[in-house]
């Protein structure tokens, strides 16, 4: 049996988008070009601009694409800070590397971030937010649900209290986990920029888009032509732009099945779990979290090990983000958390898709506690 | 990541893991925090480790490094046993990847550690 | 008929390259992965980086892949700026906009730079390149062939003068129009970097390469994961770079014959122009250009209005860049050559790609003569 | 780019194209380095414009601007010819993408420098 568990790290192009990209290829010409050929192509890609921009509640002009979640985060962020001189940037201990990385980064260039804690569920405190704001405040970046825990956070407060401070803070949020999992209406909420990126909702991977709301003008992050409305230089990326559309649009349509599936499946796997496995912690809590993840944290044996043994099984997780997996850190969200050392290192991200099943879960669940076991037995941690 | 076969058959078909009783050195390397530790013990009759055990929190490296040392070392010398290297490990197991080395050096240290342990019970 | 002509803009996808995107869809784990589904894509992405280096005649480790030629351009650029103080850069003047406007930046920000010139047919002026050359120089870019005429630029020559000044001068070219239409060879030149794209080659858009020599590190244009030996972060686009390699491999098989038949199609196709319409210039000359590129000037009438009653024939073509056509701006290549306005703005560009024939090169010789014509009666400059 | 049917219409088949032999008034606006000239002459009796022709150098939208500005003058008196500004040409060809509105700023100076080269000779 072949399980697929890790669609937090990416996952498998749908039938539809499949099509899509297919039809994409008769739209060969330059979408920037005078001729019809390039018209075609300008309004094919706007179609697709128009069903991203639908899945997040906002209007088309409102939507640049890029070449992922991680370009987009950096757009967002170094595009409106070249428009400021202000100098203190906050973000969370929890976020992807894209934000984490550059924020350590523009420290050294001498921004002084804060960076804001989060409770033992992983959810950023908005006290530590208030209190941090000030006169000098350019920008806040928090991710509306984490990839590792799928941590949901309380952005539309988070939002409020950054405006109330003061409407010209720039409020970023790193959507690449919440778009296609959880009900979006951006527009509703005075939010400035959304990250998304196609691949984590079987679109395909290498294809993004930054939402910036109407009004707001960012540097773009490199030089060139004039697409993307003078924000985002190169030749657009048709044939993934036109993934992006289909999955955006399936998203959309199939969110609420999806989200009932996945909350019955990751129940399933994890009362499975707790009732077969001693010392088991659940990192995020059932409820608070994205429906379609489970972390949890097998005392004493480590990720790797525990995910090469599933892999030999024909199952497919992973430990902490797809990024750092292979590194030598251990998460640092878990870590922000309060896990300790040895728990956070036996951490599993299971993370549900459109095509898992319940026989699937039975089948990990069959699986997975032998493999516990053994782990256990060789581990020096276990006395 | 890619493990050799290697590896992958010291880390599915790990040798000599447990711990023996009343053991002539043990050496312990490592912290959870780092995501890796190693346990050695090895029994000692007349110069000559005769048997050699392990026990291992860590990564398919950490377990496969950890079963082939105990297999490398037994019948061997103290002295010969001493000498093997973070190098020969990685030989033996027809490679790591880079990122994975340091668990050739954890299992070098440990079995370093296991033999200074016994030299210090046996002076 | 449907004429596309327009191949250095961007050209259709080949069947084997749509083979490949669709073949890709099997790979659809992230590459980044421990378990065995992240090995198996992260090696077919390697097979494709394998064939887009053995295109360039350099090898795999030394290629990052991209969103596409601008970002490769600006990640040469700035990733080699960012490691080094000094603040002479050297460009000529008929670069692609992605370099061009890159400069203008980077001299509004304190760079002094020198744009080389050119000479009547586009040919970059080496002795300026000697003498410009100074202590403080860090980097000089220079394309390998252009966009607009064609002109293929002396890039060996130019890199044994700047080498022979010092091997610390950096030196980039943009290959993306180079690439896939000249035999290329880089590891036989001591070139630093070189910047490709997928799409002028009947690759897939929104994907590109930047070649970095073996030991030259740069510095990323933005943060996040730990992707493409550290220099360019963010999941990889599997899609369009199975797409790349399977164009790289094509372009390699097929060079020698294309040669041939863009030599032969260029040439009948400006004779043509040449014994039946008066007055026209041909932009870069027919030798020192790409086989496949013909620039022509049509006197005294407009190249938009050119473009559109070629286009209302089935004819695609362009003139100047893609990137700046719609916009009012002349082309800055004829200009930097010396054209005058006049016949700067009439200029068009016919490119030739994998499936244009003898039979649609006369087509465009039936229907241009008559609608020169008709442009140049309407013209108040024809007197 | 993308321009109405009524531009395209006016573009493929423009109207009154030519030069006026002994026009009441002639209109010369734009440079090559710019793209775009247009020239337009006019007949004018009785203070009325009997007839209007142009000749133009330039863009799609130029030609279009151009001919339907020479439409839309005839028949008409000095001083309403004179107010017909570039909205109003826009609007009669349904629309004009953003960049390309200058053109029709053109032809509205186009029309004014003809009628001004037209007073000048009737005073
Ligand atoms: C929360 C989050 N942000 C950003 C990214 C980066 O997106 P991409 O891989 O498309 O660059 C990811 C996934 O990798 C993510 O999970
Ligand atoms: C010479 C040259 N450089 C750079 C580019 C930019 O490449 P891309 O469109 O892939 O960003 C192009 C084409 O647009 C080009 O012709």
């Amino acid at each position: 049996m072949e399980v697929y568990l890790d669609n937090n790290a990416t996952s498998p192009i749908s039938e539809k988008v499949a099509e899509a990209i297919k039809d994409s290829f008769a739209y060969y010409a330059n979408p920037s070009s005078v001729h019809s050929l390039g018209i075609r192509v300008r309004n094919f890609m706007d179609d697709a601009r128009n069903k991203v921009a639908l899945a997040l509640g906002v209007s088309k002009e409102e939507i640049i694409f890029t070449s992922g979640g991680t370009e987009s985060d950096n757009l967002a962020i170094l595009g409106s800070l070249k428009k400021t001189s202000k100098k203190h940037i906050v973000t969370s201990l929890v976020e992807h590397h894209a934000v984490l990385n550059l924020f350590k980064q523009l420290e050294k260039e001498g921004y002084e971030v804060t960076y804001l804690p989060v409770d033992k569920d992983g959810i950023v405190d908005l006290d530590s937010l208030s209190d941090c704001l000030r006169p000098d405040t350019a920008l806040v970046s928090i991710m509306y649900a984490n990839n590792e825990t799928g941590a949901i956070q309380p952005i539309e407060k988070a939002v409020q209290i950054v405006k109330n401070m003061s409407e010209k803070i720039i409020f970023h949020t790193d959507a690449v986990q919440a778009f296609g999992k959880l009900p979006l209406s951006l527009r509703s909420i005075p939010i400035d920029m959304a990250s998304v990126s196609a691949h984590k909702i079987n679109g395909p991977k290498g294809v993004g888009a930054l939402y910036v709301r109407k009004g707001l003008k960012i540097m773009p992050l490199f030089r060139g032509g004039h697409h993307e409305y003078g924000m985002r230089p190169g030749t657009e990326n048709i044939m993934g732009i036109a993934g992006f559309g289909a999955a955006s649009d399936e998203a959309v349509e199939n969110l609420s099945s999806s989200i009932e599936k996945y909350t019955f499946l990751k129940k399933r796997l994890w009362e499975g779990i707790y009732k077969t496995i001693p010392r088991v912690l659940l990192n995020g809590g059932l409820d608070k979290t994205l429906p379609n993840t489970l972390n949890v944290s097998f005392t004493n044996i480590e990720g790797e090990s525990i995910i090469i043994m599933l892999d030999l099984e024909g199952i497919a997780v992973s430990s902490g983000s797809a990024c750092t997996s292979g590194s030598l850190e251990s998460s640092h969200v878990l870590s922000a958390m309060g896990v300790p050392a040895a728990a956070a290192q036996g951490s599993i991200r299971f993370s549900f898709g459109r095509y898992n099943t319940e026989e699937e879960v039975d089948y990990v669940l069959e699986k997975l506690p032998p493999i516990v076991s053994r782990l256990r037995a060789m581990s020096p941690l276990e006395k | 990541m890619q493990y050799s076969e290697k590896v992958m058959d010291h880390f599915r078909n790990p040798r000599n893991v447990g711990e023996i009783e009343n053991p002539d050195g043990i050496g312990y390397v490592g912290n959870a925090a780092c995501g890796d530790i190693m346990e050695l013990y090895i029994k000692v009759e007349e110069n000559i480790i005769t048997d050699a055990k392990f026990k291992t929190f860590g990564c398919g490296a950490a377990i496969a490094t950890s079963s082939i040392m105990t297999e490398l070392v037994k019948g061997k010398t103290i002295e010969e046993a001493e000498k093997i290297s973070n190098k020969a490990i990685i030989e033996a197991l027809d490679g790591l990847p880079t990122i994975k080395r340091h668990c050739s050096v954890l299992a070098e240290e440990a079995m370093k550690k296991a033999i200074e342990d016994y030299r210090s019970k046996n002076v």
